[in-house]
């Protein structure tokens, strides 16, 4: 096995070095990544598995010889949650460092803010960040990972009208995430047969939200969604316990962390979440593509760090092995690399299963997401 | 030159000045005395703006003055020196006599941040104007140092100094030879004197009778807020109602 | 319907009540240090934000008893207590007061730091002490949280006034605040008595920390905005003056509160600093009355 | 008469040359190092040194301090933004109408507020700072609420507009140095010392005939057009706004600037804009150890050069010398 991989290692070196010497001297030069990532503030778990998991895909892939003989150089900026920041540590990541390509930023407000340096540099950029805004409007060389939140509003909107729950209350955060999710909460409603008899935007800082809940308690809604990131969701979820909102309490994608399971604690039995499978793997159906790939990286996080991963790391992870995979085709050149990465198809990955098309840099439909519910103190299946 | 009449300040229930009238005749001394309490200061806090009154009115050459704002006053001719002379400490003493001249000069702000050439040249003016008046007070040669380092004394003659670069009609001096001794109150009494020779009118209060009495053309004397007697310095030094007043209280002889 | 009014009234005394505690611990603290040093501690909220991390970590996910892990927070909370006076009052004795003022905010930014560094910048949260059930009054309900919110800090701001009003020490703290330099005069020592008021604003920040971390969750950049809302409240009320805080704070907790209830979560501070700004203009002494009015001290801010 | 008397006997002679030669240092750097990254920075640093000048006005000539240049930052940056964006103004002019609104805004703030003072009027201006907040976040339809604006025309004229960083660096440093020798001038005229009187004493400078009340509204305006034409050139350079852009967080930052280049300093102002700009960009990817840095670098400034570290620094080579002649 050892040998085996040893010399197709070499093979694929050999056959490199021959392309690349052949074509241009680029030989051995690093490619260099830049990971504009959050790293401090309350989002800071997310930039800290994302870093991690990216460290440790950096060094698998220098140990066995870098991509087509060129090691891998990661550059990480904390962008602190703020897009002032993470606009300054772009701009450096591609006029100082220089870098081949971006994988980042994962706070929504970050991305839209980057999007015009990035789209100006022309540097190919994978997107870690949630909100449809971070693709759409489309750019020539940017793509995103993590399921969006207009899939998941229309899986969310799907599993409603099944069970009956047709009156809604909406609730969302004052900042970039929470307007993509309200834009599309309120776009997609009466198609998919909706009311939403309730909506009101409260601010992150927000430690208060009672009054705001009690609102909701007088309304005759029959769910309420939260659209949220960070730790609002664990507060949402403790202040609809303590005020005794009994409707069911559904969430987006971004409360599916383990960090949100322990803020809430046992308050967190059964409320709802969509998004992409990574949190259930063990119940998901064996024949199921993704389910190998995200135990097996699942394994191998909490093996190193004792704790465990987040849909974050895995949007990181998937980003790493699409963008290595092209540059393994054509190199660093911009043009090729971008079309390069607008080919993948049917790149079984932790987030979803990614086909990216001329006309989709989203890359994910409604199949690669499912509805969640919290049972004894984890995340369930429930569709 | 000022006329005040019926005048009238209430602090809640309590007068502190009532119907007082009198006039100052341009180029005059005027004296204002009483105890302790007699309403001196009120008196010329209405007049230079700081206290509007309750009741009555004050003319300054005709025109009523009477509850205008201070900056208003002052730019009608009415500067005064404080009883704790008030100099700016952190300015030089030249600077504190420009900024008597300030008023006189139109520069805004956008013509002295872009320092167009008729700001600097009115610059020009105000400092020649303002070593003008500290000349006249006797302190040009000390003109750089910062006016927090004088003793009080020097203080008082920076106050003049600004005063008078205002170019006001109307001096309002409060106790000015305060903690003073006799050769310096000797001096301040040849300072009034020299600002009455430039065609100022002066209106001051003191405690040193001495002082007044060699001092002043007339002398208003206030108790209790109430107007008390009015006349020449021999007049009120011989009026038995202002002994009696004096007498009767005990703070000030 | 009644019923429904009748809830809804419930409901916003309640949660003013509570909200209202939660600024006023800030807030008292704020007015206290304000009075014996005549500075805004911007390093009030960290007081809230060191304690509530502290039982959250000890007792919330190391399992300590309770007991044990607010005493350590109390002891954490005195050292920087202490700390804050050294560097404000006795290092920084010749210093104008914006200097101190930025002495505070060094001091805040720092403890978010280091805080970020010792736990993470995760937010945290212990188990209420008296359990997640809310309790129903007609249809409004209470998280019993709330209730040891409400009664205890009751406790805390009467007590205080007690020994404001009634020990040695705090006629001292209250001397010191009216004119330092005749309170050293008469002997009083104006530095213990900074020392003791940064204490006990400490003790109320730390009180906070461990009463509302329950209830409203605690990270490490917490505390600067609670410091904010706690000054704002103290200003409101009238700095200086203890019943002027929480007077304040429950105004403000109010104000806010009936925003959301009626109108809209997204307004929620619009009214509270409208009425500040008001507040200051027409009553610069504040609702209540602190110690001074307006420019009667500290009239420059940046002078020595 | 040599030049160099000829220079000392006029403030803004003096003012005028040695704006000049800081700006030609200035522009030499690229000739001398090239084109670099660290272009972008000193770009920044252009930037952030209009806000803090700006502010040091208001403190170091009137003594008192306002939490509201972040917001007259946003307003310019918004206005800015919005003409530019909404209306297609072309970008030097909606940065110049901008100023205009901020202006408007600030007299009539100014006008209410500068009643007050000290504490109370810091509290006053960060209410104002956080209903600004709170308006842009908002008012959606205009501002975009919390996403912000985005694609912000790039700053220029005539139908050429700057593309690199270079060419920012040689617009935005003329402006901000003919903006440092505005305030110098503003700072040494009669204008500037009726400002350092009322700060001693409003009634006295009332006494002497000046509306006291005047100079106090009409250099808070000044001041916080500063702010604002430094948000208008922020918006067209890193072309998008958001609510965080004049925070409070912003506002807070720009008084430890001055905290560290000394609060009556203009030149300070810069010296702590620079002193800031190198802690972030050189402490990236460590937010944490940066908050423990600036923190404690705060502290130890205050206490060690109370009045900052520019004027600490020159007491400091001043009292050297003595010390050597003595």
């Amino acid at each position: 096995m050892n040998i085996k991989k040893l010399s197709l290692t070499a093979l694929a070196l050999g056959a490199s070095i021959l392309t690349y010497t052949s074509a241009f001297a680029q030989d051995g030069a690093p490619i260099r990544f830049g990971a504009p990532l959050i790293l401090s503030g309350p989002g800071a778990f997310a930039g800290e598995a994302g870093k991690r998991t990216l460290d440790v895909l950096v060094d698998t892939v220098n140990a066995a010889g870098g991509i087509n003989g060129r090691p891998v150089e990661m550059i990480y900026y904390d962008t602190e949650g703020k897009p002032d920041v993470a606009v300054r540590v772009v701009n450096r990541l591609v006029k100082s460092d220089r870098v081949d390509a971006v994988l980042g930023p994962i706070a929504s407000w970050e991305a839209v803010a980057v999007k015009q340096a990035l789209d100006r540099a022309g540097v190919p950029t994978l997107m870690l960040s949630a909100t449809r805004a971070s693709v759409d409007p489309q750019t020539d060389c940017m793509f995103k990972l993590p399921a969006d939140d207009a899939i998941v509003v229309s899986k969310l909107y799907e599993y409603l009208v099944s069970a009956g729950l047709t009156k809604i209350a909406v609730i969302s955060t004052l900042d970039g995430f929470g307007d993509g999710g309200h834009r599309e909460l309120e776009e997609q409603a009466s198609a998919a047969g909706i009311e939403i008899v309730f909506d009101e935007r409260f601010s992150m800082e927000d430690t208060d939200l009672a009054p705001l809940l009690n609102k909701v308690k007088r309304s005759d809604a029959q769910a309420l969604i939260n659209w949220s990131s960070s730790r609002a969701p664990v507060i949402v979820t403790n202040t609809v316990r303590q005020i005794g909102l009994e409707i069911p309490l559904i969430h987006s994608h971004a409360a599916l962390s383990p960090a949100v399971l322990k803020g809430a604690g046992e308050n967190a039995e059964g409320m709802l979440a969509a998004g992409a499978k990574f949190e259930a793997a063990d119940s998901l159906p064996d024949d199921d593509p993704q389910k190998a790939v995200i135990q097996e990286y699942r394994a191998s996080y909490e093996a190193a760090f004792g704790e465990a991963p987040n849909q974050f790391g895995a949007g990181a992870y998937d980003a790493f092995k699409i963008l290595t995979a092209a540059i393994g085709q054509v190199g660093t050149e911009t043009k090729a690399l971008c079309h390069a990465i607008e080919s993948t198809s049917n790149y079984v990955g932790l987030g979803g299963i990614y086909t990216y098309s001329e006309s989709d840099h989203a890359g994910l439909g409604t199949d690669s997401v499912i509805v969640y519910q919290v049972r004894s103190g984890a995340w369930h299946i429930v569709k | 030159m000022l006329r005040v009449s019926a005048l009238e300040k209430r602090f809640g229930g309590l007068a502190a000045l009532n119907d007082v009238s009198f006039s100052v005749a341009p180029g005059q001394i005027k004296s204002v005395i009483g105890p302790n309490g007699a309403g001196k200061t009120t008196l010329f806090n209405l007049i230079a703006g700081t206290l509007s009154p309750s009741a009555g009115d004050i003319h300054l050459d005709g025109v009523s003055i009477a509850g205008l704002p201070a900056a208003a006053i002052g730019a009608a001719g009415v500067a005064r020196t404080f009883q704790q002379p008030r100099v700016f400490a952190s300015l030089s003493i030249l600077e504190n006599a420009m900024l008597g001249g300030h008023r006189f000069h139109k520069g805004g702000f956008l013509a002295c941040g872009l320092g167009l050439r008729h700001t600097r040249r009115e610059e020009e003016k105000l400092r020649a104007r303002a070593e003008k008046w500290l000349d006249f007070a006797g302190i040009q040669s000390i003109k750089h140092r910062n006016a927090s380092e004088l003793p009080l004394g020097q203080q008082r003659y920076v106050e003049i100094a600004r005063a008078m670069a205002t170019g006001a009609k109307l001096i309002l001096m409060d106790e000015p030879a305060a903690g003073l001794d006799e050769t310096e109150t000797k001096e301040l009494g040849e300072m009034v004197r020299a600002i009455r020779g430039t065609g100022t009118t002066v209106l001051i209060i003191d405690h040193h009778m001495d002082f007044i009495m060699s001092l002043a053309d007339e002398v208003l004397v206030l108790n209790f807020g109430q107007w008390l007697a009015e006349g020449t310095p021999s007049q009120i030094q011989n009026s038995e109602i202002v002994i009696e007043a004096y007498l009767g209280s005990d703070d000030d002889a | 319907m009644t019923s429904l009014i009748v809830s809804d009234l419930i409901q916003i005394v309640m949660t003013t009540l509570t909200v209202g505690s939660m600024y006023a611990l800030i807030a008292v603290g704020v007015s206290l240090i304000y009075s014996a040093t005549g500075v805004i501690n911007f390093a009030q909220g960290e007081f809230v934000m060191l304690s509530g991390m502290t039982v959250a970590s000890l007792y919330g996910s190391m399992g300590w008893p309770l007991t044990t892990a607010i005493a350590v927070a109390l002891v954490v909370v005195l050292f920087y207590a202490a700390l804050l006076t050294l560097l404000t009052s006795i290092l920084a004795a010749r210093i104008s007061l914006i200097g101190v003022l930025i002495i505070t905010i060094g001091a805040s930014i720092a403890t978010q730091g280091i805080a970020a560094r010792i736990w993470d910048s995760d937010t945290h949260r212990f188990a209420p002490f008296s359990g997640e059930d809310p309790i129903r009054i007609l249809d409004a309900t209470i998280s019993p949280q709330a209730l040891w919110i409400v009664g205890v800090t009751a406790i805390c701001i009467a007590g205080l006034i007690w020994f404001m009003r009634s020990t040695m020490a705090g006629k001292a703290m209250r001397a010191c605040s009216l004119d330092q330099a005749a309170a050293t005069m008469v002997g009083i020592p104006v530095k213990a008595t900074v020392l003791l008021s940064f204490t006990l604003s400490g003790l109320l920040g730390a009180v906070g920390g461990i009463l509302t971390t329950p209830l409203t969750t605690i990270d490490a950049n917490s505390g600067m905005l609670l410091a904010i809302k706690g000054f704002t409240a103290a200003m409101l009320g009238g700095m200086g003056s203890i019943p002027g805080a929480l007077f304040g704070a429950l105004l403000i907790a109010f104000v806010e509160t009936v925003t959301v209830t009626v109108g809209s979560s997204a307004f929620k501070e619009l009214p509270t600093f409208t009425i500040i700004i008001l507040v200051l203009l027409f009553l610069p002494r504040g609702l209540v009355g602190g110690r001074n009015e307006i420019g009667l001290q500290h009239e420059d801010l940046t002078r020595q | 008469m040599s030049i160099l008397t000829f220079i000392k006997q006029d403030a803004v002679h003096l003012n005028t040359a040695r704006v000049a030669l800081f700006l030609t240092a200035i522009l030499l750097v690229p000739v001398v190092f090239g084109i670099g990254y660290y272009l972008n920075m000193m770009i920044f640093i252009a930037i952030l040194s209009l806000p803090a000048m700006g502010l040091s006005l208001l403190s170091g000539l009137s003594g008192q301090l306002a939490i509201s240049h972040g917001a007259f930052f946003a307003i310019g940056a918004y206005a800015s933004a919005i003409l530019s964006t909404n209306i297609g103004i072309n970008p030097v002019l909606s940065t110049l109408l901008a100023q205009m609104i901020v202006a408007l805004v600030a007299a009539a703030i100014g006008a209410v507020v500068l009643r007050l003072r000290s504490h109370y009027l810091a509290i006053a201006t960060l209410s104002f700072a956080i209903i600004v907040e709170l308006v842009i976040k908002e008012w959606s339809g205009l501002t975009g609420g919390m996403q912000g604006m985005l694609n912000i025309p790039a700053m220029g004229a005539l139908g050429r507009e700057a593309t690199s960083d270079i060419q920012y660096y040689y617009i935005y440093w003329p402006i901000t140095a003919l903006l440092l020798l505005f305030a110098l001038n503003l700072s040494s005229s009669r204008i500037g010392r009726a400002l350092r009187a009322i700060r001693e004493g409003e009634p006295i400078v009332d006494s002497l005939g000046i509306q006291a009340a005047e100079y106090k509204i009409g250099i808070y305006i000044i001041s916080s057009v500063f702010a604002g034409v430094g948000g208008a050139l922020y918006a067209h350079f890193v072309g998008f706004v958001t609510p965080a852009t004049g925070s409070i967080m912003f506002a807070i930052e720009i008084i430890m600037v001055l905290a560290l280049g000394g609060f009556d300093r203009l030149w300070g102002a810069l010296v702590g804009v620079v002193l800031i700009t190198l802690l972030n960009e050189y402490a990236l990817g460590f937010a944490d150890y940066k908050k423990i840095i600036l923190g404690v670098t705060l502290i130890a400034v205050m206490l060690v050069f109370p009045r900052g570290l520019l004027p600490g620094l020159i007491d400091l080579a001043r009292s050297n010398k003595y010390g050597r002649t003595a």
